[in-house]
């Protein structure tokens, strides 16, 4: 395992190298300006949006709807899953509802949320989870399965409620299923965000991030389209290196769970 | 007293591949209050899958097996079960906390109706677990994770882990297997002394004969393909017992023909 | 007197939700939106303004009654109330250039394009749609000619790919995009609207259920007052509606000035073509029934006419 | 484990629980019929595109490029994360592209694979790609690192090549996290299919189930949409009880890896 | 022939929370190729370590290990080690075809080189794991897959793999430790003719001092805390190794004295 200083300055070298790249080929001129602008531009829009409030203030609504959606969603699929851990009947119906919904893509379920729960934060919120929800059940649902049997024993024999069972053997010994799973969960959760926000539009003009990327795209601002992907990119980077990295190093790198 | 733990023609079968393979044929013996019980037989021959069925983990498919007259139909605290695996501790609690874990676990009733101060009941189970860890001769190591130990020493954490409960019956898995000679004759007296003290009934799975004739007032020996009981010795040799005492090496040579 | 109207339209309904796309087309209803015409007009009345992304996402969102007027072309409201969805148009909002536009020097008439030349438009059934099959049919008497040549793209995308040169041969532009594209050199119109139709026609109109207007009638006559207002500043003003609306298109405001007086550009209330749409479309199958009346498919209000419906079956 | 035949009566119990409600929904017309259809349309409307053979020909097309899209995806995700398990540059280059580009949504690639590679079966491949590796390359990289250590020592003993490594070791260690990882890729690709082919359609030509989707849904035929969706779930659940249960069964749970 | 395998001045730490902790200190002796060394040491003294060392899996922090002169670097197919642990055994394949992988790995320059039928190599190699198998007494065992097997069975099957390679250098890591005395005493038996007839180098870990001597040409004992070498001694007890001879009795004394 190389030291977390190391591992951010290697980080920062391929992101380095990767804007070069994108320089050259912007000062290439190989593709229009118009569909390929450089980094000065994206960053100079960036600087501005950020600094005028809106980007800011439609992150923050977006940043928002995140959290809850992926609070909402990570107790449901715990929930669902523990469940199913416990109930056949309730796993054959989980395995059931998730083998008919993860395959539908959300644009199919636009007309239903948008009858029963119109156009506003409720819908997107509900896209959201509809995307993050299955695979996480998926992974937790693997990851419990392949608990060591012995932990269960072990359970039995020191006549564990479920809860306890739950909370000190079951959660920690499908901890690396339940991290990549939230990986998953995290990127998933922004793009059905970009998504959603894109497909019900902005009400009274506020629409997050993603309205925010479809306006700069239907006003044909490509830097502007560019700067939000750019702060999708950071904040996903800063979540990985910072939550993500750390909840790794201190629970399963420590517990010798994995390499 | 008598028939305190009792096994009534009790057979058990696995499924292998397609076939079903008896590994216990019609086993019958029963263990005093207070007895300490060996189990000796060739490796294979269904020591383990016996103690699994006493702790209550797996069912019989044929016989009864009873406690004080009631049938077992699962697990319980009154039966504590050291399996014969190396990864019995969490890899997410230290080597101490494993042991609170179980004290915790086995105590529950006790904390909710006699202690008032769940600050100093906490107190009292580390000072415990602490007191169990040095009999085990480990209290050096009480912050490692389980993956810092050799695997002597993960064995001698599950040992203590089990004494430190207290449960009414023992089931031990070869708990001294990976241990040199000199620890092992440390521990054999702690279980001895354990046993005269505190009466605890205890179920000893062995390979090692004059460990057998040391420990135990009772000897049960099998033989493999399938399981079953070919003897049931009473040992009489009065306490301190020599190792080197003429009596002493009678039974260890009678015990080794019966092989 | 102010008071008793305002209790009049309270009666019913508080609250008036409005869907609306992008586009130079929805100008009145922006300068409503950035002017408060309607919070003034009715003080107490709140306003909800939706911006969607596409038609299908306003229509089953005024389905399901979370919308109460909203904005779109012709077709895509025949598709509906043809569908059996009960709505009317109760407004015209813009007439407004529509062309197809090549960025090929070898491409200048619809003859030229091969069938390996790709055409970019918003999606099947749109107006732009329409268009394209009424000028085959036209041209070469086949409607469907180039159906296998189309692609469905946003008109954001589809002037990107035009400006690329890449993928896409030509591109059935709405304003602003058209007159962008029309800018560039090289970048021209094979086909316009016009040509296609064979004639004028609107191309936004407002919509909304029947039970809307019939539960709340003063509701729906001041969005009519309110809206013709605005169309009589964007007609006789337009310097005066740039100047309001160039922030909302994020436009200098000579360059809006220049796209909202561009030749073609009107906005007017009156309804023109829709007659000739209902029976193209049927005749191509595109609706199952054209036993429409003009006067079912409109709410008429004395503030604006049915041009052109003469003709026909009614 | 239950047997695969309770299995499928379960299942198939619980789907027609969910139809039963379904059309007692339909039935109340608390919803228009234009948005809430009922049963006995959609089934009708299947039948029919079925028969007529459009919706036949279009699922072959999506389902064609699935394939192809799944095929490439793992065997893309299988490089990569290999690369990473045997190279620390690889791994956080590997890890810099995943945070960057994971959470990047279809949509907003779009104008640059339209730019590069048109709007045909290519860029569709690409949309599904995109969608399935990187989730697929964190749950491989996640099941890489959990393997067991002492596996890694064996087969430095051994002396094994590094495709020896990774074919007899790595990848069976690593299955249970690969199958959940492909059981997520497989309804992602078809999400990322059905938008993409929305995205990418052509009228009247070959567009794929998601085509056939978005052309339903543009002419506000409903129950054709519910006729597409349908298909697709039935898809789901057929690849899920005859490719994925059977694959379980035969490698993780028949090795005990698996509860 | 003298100095085959050599260690001087070896020191090992390992990294425990915080600190730094020393588990071997300035290990120094040499094994004669042919000979069999028997380590003996308290649980947790670095036996286990000293192995893992001399297979190169882990480097010295000072000092150096050598064979015949040369440094060893990382780990070869010229010594192969037997691990303490339980479970290392492949899950995913049956017992014949875990031994079966083994020969493969060490064959493989044969393979190439000699055998123009792959196909009769394979059936060689099969009647050899077939072989080794009935050896260690678990022939009827061949198609289990390991989690299907007991404890004993386990370490048999893992006995059975590292004899049938044939490695130059044998390390053992307590294989006969769970293991009942019959079935131990035949498999010492066996060691010991394969070593007296084949000539191998094996270094052997054990808690059992009777079983060093039965066996060892030499037997190094080991303190702990830190590990240290406290005695080489030799033993040059005539074969046939008699237990209840004087000499073997003798010997045993002065090594338990020791500890
Ligand atoms: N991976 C590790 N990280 C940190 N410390 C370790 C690690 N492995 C072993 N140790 C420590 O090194 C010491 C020696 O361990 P080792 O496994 O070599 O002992 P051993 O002699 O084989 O004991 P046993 O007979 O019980 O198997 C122990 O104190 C243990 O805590
Ligand atoms: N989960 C299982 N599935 C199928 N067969 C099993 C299973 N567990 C054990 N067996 C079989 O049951 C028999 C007895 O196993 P058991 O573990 O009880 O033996 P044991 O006496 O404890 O042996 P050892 O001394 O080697 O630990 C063995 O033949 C084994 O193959
Ligand atoms: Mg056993
Ligand atoms: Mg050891």
């Amino acid at each position: 395992m190389i030291s977390l200083p190391d591992k951010f300055k290697q980080r920062l070298g391929w992101i380095l190298l990767l804007a070069l790249i994108w320089q050259l080929i912007a000062a290439s001129h190989f593709f229009s300006e118009l569909i390929f602008p450089g980094l000065d531009k994206i960053i100079l829009t960036l600087f501005t949006s950020l600094t005028n409030g809106n980007l800011l203030k439609q992150l923050i609504f977006s940043l928002i709807i995140i959290a809850q959606g992926l609070t909402l969603t990570v107790i449901l699929a715990l929930s669902l899953s523990i469940l199913a851990y416990f109930s056949e009947l309730a796993a054959s119906l989980l395995e059931t509802l998730t083998a008919l919904a993860h395959p539908l893509p959300g644009i199919a379920l636009m007309p239903l949320i948008l009858i029963w729960f119109g156009a506003g934060k409720t819908a997107i919120l509900l896209v959201i989870i509809h995307s993050v929800l299955w695979p996480l059940i998926l992974n937790l649902r693997a990851g419990f399965n392949a608990m060591p049997s012995i932990y269960n024993l072990i359970a039995q024999n020191y006549c564990l409620t479920k809860l306890e069972f739950l909370f000190k053997i079951l959660f920690p010994a499908a901890l690396p299923y339940f991290i990549s799973g939230l990986k998953i969960s995290w990127a998933r959760s922004w793009r059905a965000l970009i998504s959603a926000e894109m497909l019900f539009g902005a009400i009274n003009s506020l629409g997050g991030i993603g309205w925010y990327i479809f306006q700069r795209r239907v006003f044909f601002d490509l830097p502007g389209v560019f700067a939000g992907l750019v702060v999708i990119i950071l904040i996903g980077i800063i979540v990985e290196d910072f939550i993500f990295a750390r909840l790794e190093a201190k629970t399963v790198q420590k517990w010798g769970m994995s390499k | 007293m008598s028939k305190y733990l009792e096994l009534k023609s009790v057979s058990k079968k696995y499924q292998q591949q397609n076939k079903e393979e008896l590994v216990l044929k019609n086993v019958n013996f029963s263990v005093k209050k207070g007895e300490l019980a060996a189990i000796l037989g060739p490796s294979g021959c269904g020591k383990s899958t016996l103690l699994k069925l006493i702790a209550g983990f797996i069912k019989t498919d044929q016989g009864i097996i009873s406690k004080e007259g009631r049938i077992i139909r699962g697990p319980g605290l009154d039966r504590i079960m050291l399996f014969q695996d190396f990864e019995q501790l969490f890899p997410w609690l230290t080597v101490l906390n494993n042991i609170i874990f179980a004290l915790k676990a086995s105590r529950k009733t006790e904390k909710n109706s006699f202690n008032f101060w769940p600050g100093q009941f906490r107190q009292d189970l580390k000072l415990l677990a602490k007191e169990y860890l040095a009999k085990v001769k480990l209290s050096q190591y009480q912050d490692y994770y389980p993956h810092q130990l050799s695997g002597g020493m993960k064995q001698r954490v599950a040992l203590a882990r089990t004494l430190a409960v207290q449960g009414e019956i023992m089931l031990m898995d070869e708990p001294f297997a990976s241990l040199d000679s000199q620890t092992r004759q440390d521990l054999q007296q702690l279980l001895s002394d354990l046993q005269l003290n505190n009466s605890r009934t205890i179920l000893f799975v062995t390979h090692d004969i004059r460990e057998a004739v040391f420990l135990a007032d009772k000897i049960i020996v099998l033989k493999d393909n399938p399981g079953e009981v070919i003897s049931v010795l009473a040992n009489n040799l009065p306490y301190p017992r020599q190792r080197s005492s003429e009596q002493f090496n009678q039974l260890s040579e009678k015990i080794t023909s019966l092989f | 007197n102010h008071q008793s109207s305002q209790q009049q339209v309270g009666l019913k309904k508080r609250k008036l939700v409005i869907a609306e796309q992008y586009g130079l087309a929805y100008a009145p209803i922006q300068l409503i939106k950035v002017k408060k015409m309607l919070e003034n007009a009715e003080p107490g009345l709140e306003i909800e303004w939706k911006q969607l992304s596409n038609t299908a996402a306003i229509r089953e969102a005024m389905l399901a009654g979370r919308v109460d007027i909203g904005f779109m072309a012709i077709p895509p409201f025949l598709i509906a109330r043809d569908k059996g969805m009960d709505w009317q148009i109760i407004t015209g909002l813009a007439h407004c250039p529509l062309a197809l536009m090549s960025n090929q020097s070898a491409v200048n008439s619809l003859a030229d394009l091969k069938p390996e030349n790709r055409i970019a438009l918003p999606q099947p059934g749109s107006i732009q749609h329409i268009l394209l099959t009424m000028a085959a049919q036209k041209e070469f008497g086949q409607a469907d000619l180039f159906d296998n040549q189309l692609l469905t793209m946003s008109h954001p995308d589809a002037m990107n790919a035009l400006l690329a040169g890449h993928e896409v041969t030509a591109h059935f532009s709405s304003p602003p995009y058209l007159f962008k594209e029309s800018k560039i050199e090289g970048i021209k119109s094979i086909l316009t609207g016009q040509a296609a139709f064979g004639g004028d026609f609107t191309f936004i109109v407002g919509v909304s259920k029947s039970n809307f207007y019939q539960e709340n009638p003063q509701l729906y006559q001041v969005f009519m007052q309110t809206l013709q207002k605005a169309v009589a500043e964007l007609s006789h003003n337009p310097a005066q509606a740039a100047k309001n609306l160039a922030a909302v298109y994020d436009l200098n405001q000579q360059e809006l000035l220049t796209y909202l007086t561009w030749p073609g550009m009107k906005y007017s209330q009156d309804v023109q073509g829709l007659k000739r749409f209902a029976d193209f479309m049927t005749f191509q199958g595109y609706l199952t029934s054209n036993n429409f009346k003009v006067g079912n498919l409109v709410k008429t209000n004395s503030i604006f006419k049915i041009i052109g419906e003469t003709e026909g079956n009614d």
